[in-house]
């Protein structure tokens, strides 16, 4: 009888424990989670740079993919109203650090067609797990080139036709990571990887950071020939802020 | 009954059947010490240790001819190459060997004296290899110090190629120097424990004074080409 | 240093360790260098198998292959990187661990001292760091499939600066090189320790009446082989260094100024390419013929004691053996024809290497005919024997191509050269080994091997590599470049099915080896008893005392040799031959003696 | 079993040879100016190497099959000449037969080689990287631009490291990623790497030539048939090894210039 009550009291003791820490999980998660969010456009102002065209002659069935349409660098990509494209903009200060280190669950994907990367330039999470693969019928070879001593460690595999996609993350805060097909030297794009909620612009320039809690912010824009720009936003709880950026050509 | 056959003639077959007379000792005997009396030790060394270092030595010629011949090909194969004076204490160290040499191959006629049982009065032979060890160790202190010299002027192994085959060569020849040191340390054993054969000590000082002769050669090519 | 009291008279040991693993008896030492080869060849043959299966059907994916490789075989297909790694360590492990070990080191360890009459080796303990010390490379060479990217993919020629720059240029050109060449520094030493002991035990530890002369021609073919691996393991050693110093300390030994890998500029200044490859093939042509040289004593020895008469002529065949040693020194810038070397220094070498043609034509002419007028007899042993002749003879003709600089324009790194050293060195390699082992498996187990799979495996392996090695000659001359894990240029894909026949005929005789291998297990445990001396060959292994030998090989008392190694077809007391230690006359119808 | 492994033998001799017989697989048609003496140096060395191995492998078969035979009471028979005869014959037969070979071959090498490239030869520049090959034409004036290895980039598809900016040379060079040639003219390709060994080699050109690192060579070919074919890596460069090559297109004088002109536009 005396046993048993005892064990009772340790039992209601452990649920309490659990609960209370269960409760200081999640409330932070719904900080970190913060339902504002940033929006505005990015543009180019002067005349867009000349993108060289693309000789694939190397490999004839990626000539074949793009037979009736040339591919030119996607270097500088410029879209109606001279938008920008590819362009990663992430919050540079104003974070706390647990709404820093909170690590979205979807995997973005960096898809390799018609010999070209797709997207050109990908933007993920620190720790964020994402997802190589291939839509090509020729072998590929993937080989990222961080900078050394920036924490991340690069890597160099292939992908033949149907492998199964490589899933992996980067330890560290990078942007951007470069990149290489060496099997087909052409083939070239970024891994911009960010601490906290990031979005990358759309072909018409165009872009929303989603997930943002109530506070002002240091928002930068990277673009990898024009470089770095900064602005400073204020998001109220459930808020938008808005930022535009105009890099000028060179 | 064996079927008789004609033989084919074949100018084996014109050889004597005794046993011929030009052969080897059969492997291994006059190898064991009489009970450690050094006077005992048989005075002939058998020829395997003694055709053993010779083969050994061939080998460590052709690694440094090796050696050689990729630092000429690599000095002419581009213009970066920079010339740089070696440090004055590898002509001390060169001494130093030569001593060493003198000393060991005092000791050897010691023990050599023993053999023939003509035993000089005050005759020592373990005290000589002391001494030899000795400056055994001190030439590899000194190849230290000029290493130390040359990294002081920034020279390091990678810094030029020059300087890199610098490196190389010292290293590897200091190796094998470490080699003939060891080899020392168990004549003085073998001899304290009066075990030590000719054959050993000859084949000792052999690699000893190789050493000598290959550092020679190899302060020439480094005074020459670098 | 050289320590002699273990030469003779020392009691053989009685603990399982001193006995079977760190053991100083020559004859355990060889033993044990034949299961390393034996274990070698069945990785190197299993990573062929991977191969050609990928090279026939080039996405096919090999069920579990992931498992030996995530990142080389991701979802079983198997990567460009992973088929250069393979082909790497298929080259690498067959060419050191295997052809130089088995016909060389193993059979060379247990039955040199035997065939001089000798109790041992001069140096015993060399002798057994030998061996460990080459286990140790192997196990080194392994563990590169163990790490982050896998082995290096830069083939067994591992030329710079490819092999130098680092982990820039591919995965397993980091750690992977390092390992690899680590390995085969090791590798060396262990051979350099070998091969003074054979040279050492030839010269001074031969019996009473053992003149160089009435040395076996199995004796010969290790002396020689141990004279060349003396200078050339002693070249490749230091090569291995630099290259290692290149990775590990910055050094420019073998890395040109200026290059540019993945947009970086490498730091690297003013190294030769073309030194590595000179160093390189300083060793690799002669370590070509330290592979056949043994295979051809042993086959010689093999075929006497089965032609029951001698050589046509011992020396002439002891000469021209001597001849190729020299000559390898000699030819080996036929591998850089087109390799940027002085054109002028192309012709140079191709005259020695198309003399070298001239006594390899004459070991061929004085088997051939030893073999007129012989009486013989036709058991695995000799049918291997013969076969290794006919496979050399295919490999040879060859080299007349690959010896001119000008028809090197077309064949130079074609599939014809592949064949042409399949053929020449590693098939005409192995049949010596087969027909060693056979031939001698009842001296070293007492028991005899099992005839009738052992003709069986002969048939299928004697067809099966001219199935699959013919046809590498006439992919060549279709211009099939060699080292390609895919055909994708449009005048290789018809030679696709030409590949897939190779491949099937690959498998079938790999296959065939599992025989071998079961007739080895099987009749090492319950083989029939084997008789002293089942050949009745005249050689000193077939008159120890006992079978396998003593310890001590003689049991205590050294023979006499009184006869030339081979007193066949002659009348003699025992029957039609005249044992060397026999001090009998030769007696022979019309003899003026 | 002997006589078994006899007729084994001969088949076998007789199988390998008939594809060489009937050229079922055979070197690709000659499309160069130098090649011709490398095609009959291919055939005679063929016949000689064949003649060689059949006659080998069928004595050898004949021999087994003959002295396998048991022949109690006959003598062992020594072969005619015996082993003097046989190193005579070596000698005499095989060395006169690979002295002859080494001659003639070394003429031919020498006349492809050892022989300078024509002044009015085009020069190409071609560069070997891992794992495509880039060629570069002078342009209008002829001259080269220099190079600026730090300034070699895919990403921007600066192969060569040029600076249009401030080399006035290098603006007007033509940089491409497949070869154009104009026929029956003399070309002088500057051979230069990157960064490892390579090798330029096509068969129908008869030209086969290594990429060093550090040091550039050039060849010199004239190309005799229009059409297209392929330029592929011989030496093991890395992973792309295998798909590691460019088209070579010969072509009229007149589309040549076209081509010059198409490519320039792109640049």
């Amino acid at each position: 009888m005396k046993r048993a009550y005892r064990n009772h009291l340790v039992i209601l003791l452990a649920t309490i424990v659990v609960l209370t820490l269960g409760t200081v999980l999640l409330d932070q998660n719904v900080q970190a989670a913060g339902d504002g969010s940033i929006t505005g456009s990015v543009k180019l102002s002067g005349t867009a740079p000349h993108m060289k065209g693309i000789d694939m002659s190397k490999d004839p069935y990626c000539v074949k993919q793009h037979e009736n349409s040339p591919v030119k660098m996607e270097n500088v990509v410029v879209g109606s109203g001279g938008g920008l494209a590819n362009v990663v903009l992430y919050i540079s200060q104003g974070l706390t650090g647990n709404e820093a280190s909170a690590v979205p669950s979807e995997q973005p994907e960096f898809d390799q067609k018609g010999c070209m990367y797709t997207p050109h330039v990908l933007a993920m999470d620190v720790n964020q797990q994402y997802k190589v693969v291939t839509s090509d019928q020729t072998t590929h070879n993937i080989h990222p080139l961080p900078a050394p001593g920036a924490g991340n460690i690069g890597w160099n595999k292939s992908q033949p036709p149907g492998a199964p996609p490589i899933v992996t993350s980067w330890k560290a805060e990078e942007v951007a990571i470069s990149v290489k097909c060496n099997i087909h030297p052409w083939m070239h794009g970024w891994f911009a990887v960010v601490k906290g909620p990031y979005a990358t612009t759309d072909d018409s320039g165009n872009y929303t950071i989603k997930n943002v809690p109530a506070g002002s912010y240091t928002v930068t824009a990277w673009q990898e020939e024009l470089g770095t720009q900064t602005a400073k936003v204020t998001v109220s709880a459930g808020g938008t802020g808005k930022a535009d950026f105009t890099f000028k050509a060179k | 009954m064996a079927t008789t056959v004609q033989p084919p003639k074949i100018e084996e077959r014109r050889r004597p059947n005794r046993p011929s007379t030009d052969s080897g000792n059969g492997g291994g005997r006059n190898s064991v010490p009489a009970e450690g009396n050094l006077r005992a030790v048989k005075e002939h060394a058998p020829p395997p240790a003694s055709t053993g270092i010779w083969v050994g030595l061939a080998a460590i010629g052709m690694t440094f001819l090796a050696l050689t011949s990729a630092l000429v090909v690599r000095k002419g194969s581009a213009l970066d190459w920079r010339h740089f004076t070696l440090p004055s204490i590898l002509y001390f160290n060169t001494l130093l060997l030569l001593a060493s040499s003198v000393t060991l191959e005092v000791a050897r006629r010691q023990v050599a004296g023993f053999m023939g049982g003509s035993r000089g009065k005050d005759a020592n032979p373990a005290r000589w290899l002391y001494v030899t060890l000795a400056f055994g160790l001190m030439f590899v202190a000194g190849q230290y110090i000029a290493w130390r010299q040359l990294s002081a002027q920034g020279l390091y192994l990678a810094t030029n190629p020059s300087s890199s085959f610098f490196y190389v060569l010292t290293a590897a020849h200091a190796l094998h120097v470490f080699g003939g040191l060891g080899g020392l340390i168990r004549v003085i054993h073998k001899l304290k424990q009066l075990t030590l054969r000719r054959s050993t000590l000859d084949a000792t000082s052999r690699y000893w004074h190789f050493m000598d002769v290959l550092w020679i050669y190899l302060l020439w090519l480094l005074w020459a080409k670098l | 240093m050289h320590d002699m009291s273990h030469v003779a008279h020392h009691a053989p040991p009685t603990s399982f360790i001193r006995k079977h693993v760190f053991s100083i008896d020559h004859k355990v030492i060889g033993k044990q260098y034949y299961g390393l080869a034996l274990a070698a060849v069945l990785i190197g043959m299993f990573l062929s198998w991977l191969m050609r299966i990928h090279l026939g059907w080039t996405n096919f994916a090999i069920p579990g292959l992931h498992w030996l490789s995530a990142n080389g075989a991701p979802g079983d297909v198997m990567t460009p990187e992973y088929y250069l790694q393979l082909m790497t360590m298929h080259g690498t492990i067959m060419v050191f661990f295997v052809l130089t070990t088995a016909p060389f080191a193993a059979f060379g360890n247990y039955f040199l001292p035997i065939q001089v009459g000798a109790e041992d080796m001069p140096f015993p303990h060399f002798n057994m760091m030998s061996f460990w010390v080459t286990f140790v490379a192997f196990l080194v060479m392994v563990a590169s499939f163990f790490t982050a990217d896998g082995p290096t993919l830069g083939g067994w020629t591992q030329y710079a600066p490819l092999s130098a720059v680092g982990a820039v240029s591919g995965p397993g050109q980091g750690m992977g090189v390092v390992l690899w060449a680590a390995s085969i520094a090791i590798f060396c030493v262990g051979q350099l320790f070998g091969s003074l002991n054979f040279i050492t035990t030839t010269l001074d530890m031969r019996t009473k009446g053992m003149s160089l002369w009435r040395l076996p021609l199995s004796t010969w073919g290790w002396f020689i082989t141990s004279i060349m691996g003396l200078t050339a393991f002693a070249v490749l050693m230091p090569a291995c260094i630099l290259l290692i110093l290149d990775h590990v300390a910055g050094t420019s030994f073998f890395v040109a100024s200026n290059l540019v890998l993945n947009d970086q500029l490498q730091p690297h200044s003013g190294g030769s390419t073309l030194l590595w490859q000179h160093l390189f093939w300083f060793f690799g042509h002669p370590e070509v013929y330290i592979a056949i040289l043994p295979a051809m004593g042993i086959v010689s020895h093999v075929l006497v004691a089965n032609m029951r008469r001698p050589m046509l002529s011992h020396r002439v065949l002891v000469y021209s053996m001597g001849a190729l040693a020299v000559l390898s020194y000699m030819v080996y810038g036929h591998h850089m024809f087109v390799s940027g070397m002085n054109p002028i220094s192309s012709i140079a070498f191709s005259f020695p290497t198309l003399i070298i043609t001239i006594p390899s034509t004459i070991i061929v002419l004085i088997w051939l005919g030893s073999l007129y007028g012989s009486r013989l007899r036709i058991n695995t042993a000799s049918l291997f024997a013969l076969g290794m002749i006919s496979m050399f003879i295919s490999g040879g003709v060859s080299g007349f191509f690959l010896a001119q600089p000008s028809l090197d324009i077309m064949l130079h790194a074609t599939y014809f050269v592949v064949g042409h050293f399949h053929l020449v060195m590693a098939v005409a390699a192995i049949f010596g080994i087969f027909s060693g082992t056979y031939f001698w498996f009842p001296k070293m187990y007492g028991r005899m091997m099992n005839e009738t799979i052992g003709k069986i495996h002969f048939w299928l392996t004697f067809v099966g590599a001219y199935c699959i090695f013919m046809p590498f000659h006439y992919l060549g001359l279709a211009g099939n470049i060699r080292r390609y894990q895919a055909f994708v240029d449009d005048y290789l894909q018809p030679l696709i099915p030409v590949h897939r026949f190779i491949t099937v005929a690959a498998l079938a005789t790999g296959a065939a080896q599992l025989l071998f291998l079961y007739n080895l297990i099987h009749s090492r445990f319950w083989g029939e008893p084997a008789p002293d001396n089942p050949w009745e060959a005249t050689s000193l292994e077939w008159s120890t005392p006992t079978t396998p030998p003593p310890y001590d090989n003689f049991g205590g008392k050294l023979p006499v040799v009184y006869h030339d190694p081979y007193q066949y077809g002659i009348e003699g007391s025992t029957g039609d031959y005249v044992m060397q230690t026999s001090p009998e006359q030769i007696k022979t119808v019309g003899d003026e003696a | 079993m002997a006589k078994l492994f006899a007729i084994t033998i001969i088949i076998i001799a007789i199988g390998s040879a008939i594809p060489i017989v009937q050229h079922t697989w055979w070197l690709s048609e000659d499309i160069s100016t130098h090649g011709h003496p490398i095609d009959e140096q291919m055939s005679e060395t063929m016949a000689e190497a064949g003649i060689s191995f059949l006659a080998s492998q069928i004595l050898l078969a004949i021999f087994i099959w003959q002295y396998s035979k048991p022949r109690p009471g006959e003598k062992i028979k020594n072969f005619p000449g015996g082993a003097g005869g046989l190193v005579i014959a070596a000698f005499l037969l095989v060395g006169t037969e690979v002295l002859a070979l080494g001659a003639f071959g070394a003429k031919a090498w020498a006349s492809i080689y050892l022989t300078p490239p024509a002044a009015n030869a085009i020069p190409i520049q071609v560069q070997a990287g891992q794992f495509a090959f880039y060629f570069r034409y002078p342009g209008p004036d002829g001259t080269f631009g220099p190079v600026h290895p730090e300034m070699i980039s895919e990403a921007n598809q600066n192969f060569f490291g040029l600076d249009t900016d401030h080399d006035a040379d290098a603006k007007d060079d033509i940089v491409a990623a497949e070869m154009a040639i104009p026929v029956n003219r003399e070309i002088h390709l500057l051979m230069h790497s990157k960064d490892v060994g390579h090798s330029f080699h096509v068969p129908e050109l008869r030209v086969h030539q290594d990429f060093v690192p550090g040091l550039d060579l050039s060849i010199h070919f004239t190309a005799t048939k229009v059409g297209k074919y392929e330029i592929v890596c011989t030496q093991l460069c890395g992973l792309g090894h295998y798909n590691m090559k460019a088209y070579l297109y010969v072509m009229s004088q007149d589309d040549f210039d076209n081509w010059l002109k198409k490519e320039a536009a792109l640049q």
